[in-house]
């Protein structure tokens, strides 16, 4: 029964891993991967390695949604200029 | 198992499970909606952990979440806010709710943990997370005007 | 002395921050003196490590010694392959960046260090790699010398061809990693230890391998194998070392697919060769299946190449099959034959690369057809790129010679026949570039051909085209093969890698390794028939063109990363099968 | 190759790799199991140095030299997004317009920034002794800082960010670990070696030798390579812009 | 329960392969990339797990109260998330430079490299 809320967080893990590759649209994929990065630190957190959950709470909530929405931004921007 | 991971458990499976399917399917507006409200429940998760598992030291994830979560949030507020002018996500009624949630959440640990250092921290944690919280709806629905270029 | 074992990392990378602190300021002239100097003085350090080598060095890093036979540190281990190799590496960092000298394009403005400071972020990533002996602390390097090697490959951002190579090779090298890393979880999980040597006991007192074993081995060969580029890991290879710049071709090629196969002799040696690990002819199966596959399919590529550089790449992945299929006997002599064609090979193939990237800043070109003739005014580079392609087959008394007879002696039989014909096949292309653009011999071949890479229209990586060839740009091939000759020629010098590959074994006797009359007719034999080849492929071309049972091969190479990712997991599942029967048959 | 034919080719290979791979968890001891040989001697060794956290120890002493090598990808690999991420020459750089930002996600950026600097600096100062550490709290630190570009404008992080002494300190910060490293060979010992400095008492700031400076130099490493890729991949998405017809 | 989260490891790696095998956008596919590196992460920590155990720090508990998880493979798992962090960084500037010069960031227009 102590092993309930490894099941749950492991089980939210594995849904948004299979999300982030089903959604196609990098944009989209980023929100779902932000959210992986959220389930990773509770992953971390119920296996006892809060360190390790920090770290992955630092990168996955801002920084590599940011990296990426930047990239989508930068690469949407060159698309509306070529295609005008 | 305690109450404590109970209530976890409960709040994960219900919030944390309806957030990924809000952020999996559903226009856009739904889904960045679902992403901040991914932030409150996790973060009131992760504290109710850090009681259940008796390790104070746990707290500090609580702490990072709320403190870096809405900066997540905002992240997509921000630069997709070119496709959030259309159709403007607002759901107040949600974050209302999470925010009585994380409220109820942060008074219940308080009265467990007693005054002292421990309750200072939780409250700052709470007050970041439910600010946090709603300033990120409210960016969220229309929070950047204008954005070209920048 | 054990204790400047770390150093060999250590150095570089401290020479790289420095350059990067002070690039902002520094003018181009000393940031590159500088790091030279830095790579030199890791070279001379490994070299005085070498020779006091025997027996081999051992270091706790941080001074964690074993306490009854249990440490909690990182063991650095200073044998001869392992010395050998970090050796190797700087000799050829310098090489690289003596041929970079004053050349290489205007760096970034304001990051006069950046170039160099990769370089030698490089050179340590490499180093830090051969003295691993803590299999996680060889992951970790290998992520470093891979991450630094997209970012030089990468690094002439304006060519669509280089960035899209630097990509495929990232993409797929970094999930080789993570496979690798998959891979030390398992045996983690088994034997609660991260040091090599210890794992391999740890697997020995389990008892039998079981599927765990199985697919630990199957996950971390699969990642040295991607360095390795092994059929069917190869396919990021071309598409990586074809666009890279120069001087970096020259260390990709020249040794960091080396380090790949390194890898797996020194992995398999450690961890898997005991009663618990893969039973050694399991292992013989599979490096010898996968080694003869990755020969035929190199060559037979290398052979229908255009594009100057991707041809030397495809000639790259011949001859890695060839080490794979010498260490895959795993007899003595066939270990001492691989590290001779290793050391023989950087040689050569770094000063072939070295004369391309000449004919590329001089033309803006590296097409065989477009540059019909256009290098007769080009003699010193033109002997040198013959000589090279005349040492690629292994003409005696060159080190890929003595390297490649030896590993035949190892390897026997119908194997030998592949080694001759491998060799000769890719020199005999290389001749044939040689032919067709230094002596403008043959008719201009017609234009179009509907799937293939062509060399036009590249970028010279100079500031503008070369009108005159820099003194560097010459030297520096020269001594290349004038090395490649020493490997082959200095007395003694075999016998030498044999005794200290020998030491950092299992303690097996040394061999006398020489020339033998076989090998030398062989050796002959290799030559001969490359320049047959080229001069039949020069005179009648038509004889020799792509005969469409090549084309399925060549459509592998779609240069489209999910391909890539396809195959990799195949090549994963065919190891594993290769490996099964020992497992299954208990 | 076609969309089919590659589809064929990864369910072979998926499939192989997925059947070894489930295969090797069943032969995994089950989870949750108690045999950690190293787990145990490393948490032996880091309560022998005096330091709180484990896993600090493991990484800045026991296993020090990883870190090392971690810090050095990182250190590369923003060398290398410096590199590739280069204004070209046929690129030119644009002013973006200033962003209207509503007023409370103003406040609330410029209120919060400070906390999570604060934040990122005590995660990094408490990485030996609680959860945390150098990587942790630098992220923290240098994500905070960005507040400024997402609750202001752009214009406002430029001021306060000058690229070249994030990109020094970077250097210098990784050359110190370095340093501290060397210094250990210099005095005799091993490279890395923790012999130098008292380990203190335990659970206090200064316990575990040179663990705390490490991980002091390992935060500033962290903080400013992340605000120099930051700046780099910002410099692309709002400011360079190619030529037209190019 | 004694194989779920390998097992749930190793269902995320073969996933983010599909992924990145079928992905038709590259940013996507570095996504992806990520996804496959978290599975290591989940196998790492479950290897390293102890039944009932905590945490080994000590800034709040007792040296010796309480069972502990193994340290190392924590460790471990930190480096591994510091090197994806960097690896994604450093191959989505790739993709940038890969979007400007040749237009797009469908794997499937890419026909530079061939044969």
């Amino acid at each position: 029964m102590a092993d309930a809320v490894i099941v749950v967080a492991l089980l939210l893990t594995a849904g948004a891993a299979t999300a982030a590759v089903a959604v196609r649209d990098p944009a989209r994929q980023a929100l779902v991967l932000s959210l992986l990065g959220l389930f990773l630190g509770v992953v971390f957190t119920v296996l006892q390695a809060p360190d390790v959950g920090l770290s992955q709470l630092a990168v996955g909530s801002a920084l590599t949604p940011l990296l990426i929405m930047l990239s989508v931004r930068k690469v949407r921007r060159r698309g509306k200029e070529g295609g005008k | 198992m305690n109450g404590w991971i109970l209530a976890a458990t409960v709040l994960l499976a219900g919030g944390a499970g309806t957030a990924l399917w809000g952020v999996a399917t559903g226009p856009l507006s739904r889904r960045v909606v679902a992403q901040n409200l991914s932030t409150s429940v996790v973060c009131a998760s992760l504290l109710l952990l850090a009681q259940g598992y008796d390790r104070t030291a746990y707290v500090d994830l609580g702490l990072l979440l709320a403190v870096l979560g809405p900066v997540g949030t905002l992240v997509f507020a921000r630069l997709l806010a070119e496709d959030l002018t259309d159709d403007r996500a607002a759901a107040w009624g949600l974050t209302w709710t999470t925010v009585g949630v994380d409220a109820a959440v942060v008074v219940a640990l308080c009265v467990a943990a007693g005054p002292g250092r421990a309750m200072v921290k939780l409250l700052v944690v709470g007050a970041l997370l439910i600010g946090g919280n709603l300033v990120a709806s409210r960016a969220l629905s229309g929070g950047f005007q204008g954005v070209r270029g920048g | 002395m054990h204790h400047l074992l770390p150093l060999l990392a250590a150095g570089p990378l401290l020479g790289a921050t420095l350059l990067v602190a002070a690039g902002r300021r520094l003018p181009r002239v000393v940031a590159e003196s500088f790091a030279c100097a830095v790579c030199a003085a890791t070279g001379v350090l490994a070299l005085v490590l070498l020779l006091n080598s025997s027996p081999p060095l051992t270091e706790w890093v941080g001074g964690w010694r074993p306490v009854h036979g249990e440490s909690v540190g990182i063991v650095v281990i200073g044998d001869g392959p392992s010395l050998g190799m970090a050796v190797l590496v700087s000799l050829l960092t310098l090489a690289a960046l003596v041929y970079s000298w004053h050349y290489f394009e205007e760096p970034p403005r304001g990051h006069a260090g950046s170039y160099p400071a990769l370089m030698l972020a490089f050179q340590a990533g490499m180093c830090g790699f051969a003295i691993a002996g803590d299999l996680f602390n060889m992951f970790v390097f290998f992520e470093l010398m891979s991450v630094v090697a997209y970012a030089l490959t990468g690094f002439r951002i304006d060519e669509a061809k280089a960035v899209q190579g630097a990509l495929t090779f990232g993409v797929v090298n970094s999930l080789g990693a993570y496979a690798m890393l998959t891979g030390i979880g398992l045996l983690y999980a088994r034997t609660g230890e991260l040091a090599m040597s210890r794992i391999g006991r740890g697997l020995d007192a389990y008892g039998r391998p079981d599927a765990l074993v199985l697919a630990a081995f199957v996950l971390v060969l699969t990642a040295l194998l991607v360095k390795a580029a092994a059929v069917p890991f190869h396919l990021w290879l071309p598409d990586a070392h074809a666009v890279a710049p120069t001087p970096v071709c020259m260390l990709l090629s020249g040794v960091m697919v080396e380090l790949g196969a390194y890898g797996v002799w020194r992995v398999y040696g450690t961890i898997f060769a005991g009663p618990g690990g893969i039973p050694a002819a399991d292992l013989e199966r599979a490096l010898v299946a996968l080694g003869v596959l990755t020969a035929v399919v190199g060559a037979v590529m290398c052979w229908h190449q255009r594009h100057i550089k991707r041809l030397l790449a495809n000639s790259t992945i011949a001859h890695t099959g060839l080490f794979l299929a010498a260490l895959g006997v795993l007899t003595p002599e066939g270990d001492d034959g691989a590290a001779l064609y290793i050391l023989g090979h950087a040689g050569v193939k770094a000063a072939l690369f070295a004369c391309t990237g000449i004919l590329l800043d001089r033309y803006g070109n590296v097409d065989e057809r477009a540059l019909h003739g256009r290098g007769r005014d080009l003699r010193t580079v033109g002997v040198l790129f013959a000589i090279g392609g005349l040492a690629l087959a292994g003409l005696p008394p060159f080190g890929t010679g003595i390297g490649k007879a030896v590993s035949e002696e190892a390897v026997g039989g119908p194997l030998t026949v592949l080694f001759v014909l491998a060799s000769a096949v890719t020199s005999g292309a290389v001749l044939r570039v040689a032919a067709r653009v230094f002596l403008g011999l043959g008719a201009p071949p017609p234009k179009g051909a509907a799937y293939e890479t062509t060399g036009a229209d590249e970028e010279p990586e100079t500031s503008g085209r070369l009108d005159r060839i820099p003194g560097t740009m010459i030297f520096v091939p020269a001594v290349l093969l004038a090395g490649a000759l020493a490997v082959g020629v200095a007395p003694g010098f075999p016998t030498v890698v044999s005794r200290a590959v020998a030491a950092a074994g299992t303690g097996r006797t040394p061999v006398d390794v020489h020339w033998t009359s076989t090998g030398v007719l062989l050796g002959c034999l290799s030559s001969l028939l490359a320049v047959g080849l080229a001069a039949v492929a020069v005179v009648r071309p038509g004889l020799l063109t792509a005969p469409s049972w090549a084309l399925p091969l060549r459509r592998l190479q779609s240069g489209h990363v999910g391909d890539y990712v396809a195959w990799l997991l195949v090549g994963a599942t065919v190891l594993g099968a290769l490996a099964l029967p020992g497992v299954l048959g208990g | 190759m076609s969309r089919f034919f590659r589809l064929r080719v990864l369910a072979f290979g998926g499939a192989g790799l997925a059947a070894l791979l489930v295969a090797a968890c069943f032969d995994l001891p089950g989870f949750g199991g108690g045999s950690h040989p190293y787990g145990d001697r490393a948490v032996r060794a880091s309560l022998a140095r005096r330091t709180a956290n484990v896993i600090s120890s493991v990484n800045f002493d026991q296993r020090a030299y990883d870190t090392l090598g971690e810090m050095s990808i990182l250190f590369a690999a923003v060398l290398g997004c410096v590199v590739l991420l280069r204004q070209n020459r046929d690129e030119h750089r644009d002013r973006p317009e200033p962003t209207e930002v509503a007023l409370p996600v103003r406040r609330y950026a410029l209120l919060v920034l400070p906390v999570a600097l604060v934040t990122g600096l005590y995660v990094i100062a408490h990485g030996q002794l609680s959860p945390g550490g150098g990587f942790q709290g630098g992220v923290v630190a240098a994500t905070a800082l960005h507040l400024l570009y997402l609750g202001a404008d752009y214009g406002a992080l430029e001021r306060v960010r000058p690229i070249g002494v994030f990109e020094v300190t970077d250097s210098l910060a990784a050359c110190s670990y370095l340093v501290l490293g060397l210094a250990g060979v210099l005095a005799g010992t091993a490279f890395l070696a923790n012999t130098l400095l008292p380990y203190g008492t335990f659970n206090t700031l200064s316990s575990g030798g040179t663990v705390p400076l490490l991980n002091a130099a390992i935060g500033m490493e962290v903080a400013s390579a992340v605000v120099v890729l930051l700046a780099r991949f910002l410099d692309q998405a709002v400011e360079i812009e190619e030529e037209k017809g190019s | 329960m004694h194989v779920f989260p390998y097992l749930v490891a190793v269902w995320i790696f073969l996933t983010g392969c599909y992924g990145l095998a079928t992905s038709r956008n590259l940013i996507h596919a570095v996504g992806c990339l990520a996804v496959v590196q978290s599975s290591t992460y989940v196998l790492l920590l479950a290897v390293g797990y102890r039944d009932g155990g905590t945490a080994p720090v000590f800034s709040d508990l007792k040296p010796g109260a309480r069972p502990l998880v193994d340290p190392v493979v924590q460790a471990l798992a930190l480096t591994d998330v510091v090197v994806g962090a960097t690896v994604t960084a450093l191959l989505l500037a790739l993709v940038l430079q890969i979007a400007k010069r040749h237009g797009t960031v469908d794997p499937d227009e890419l026909t530079e490299l061939r044969g």
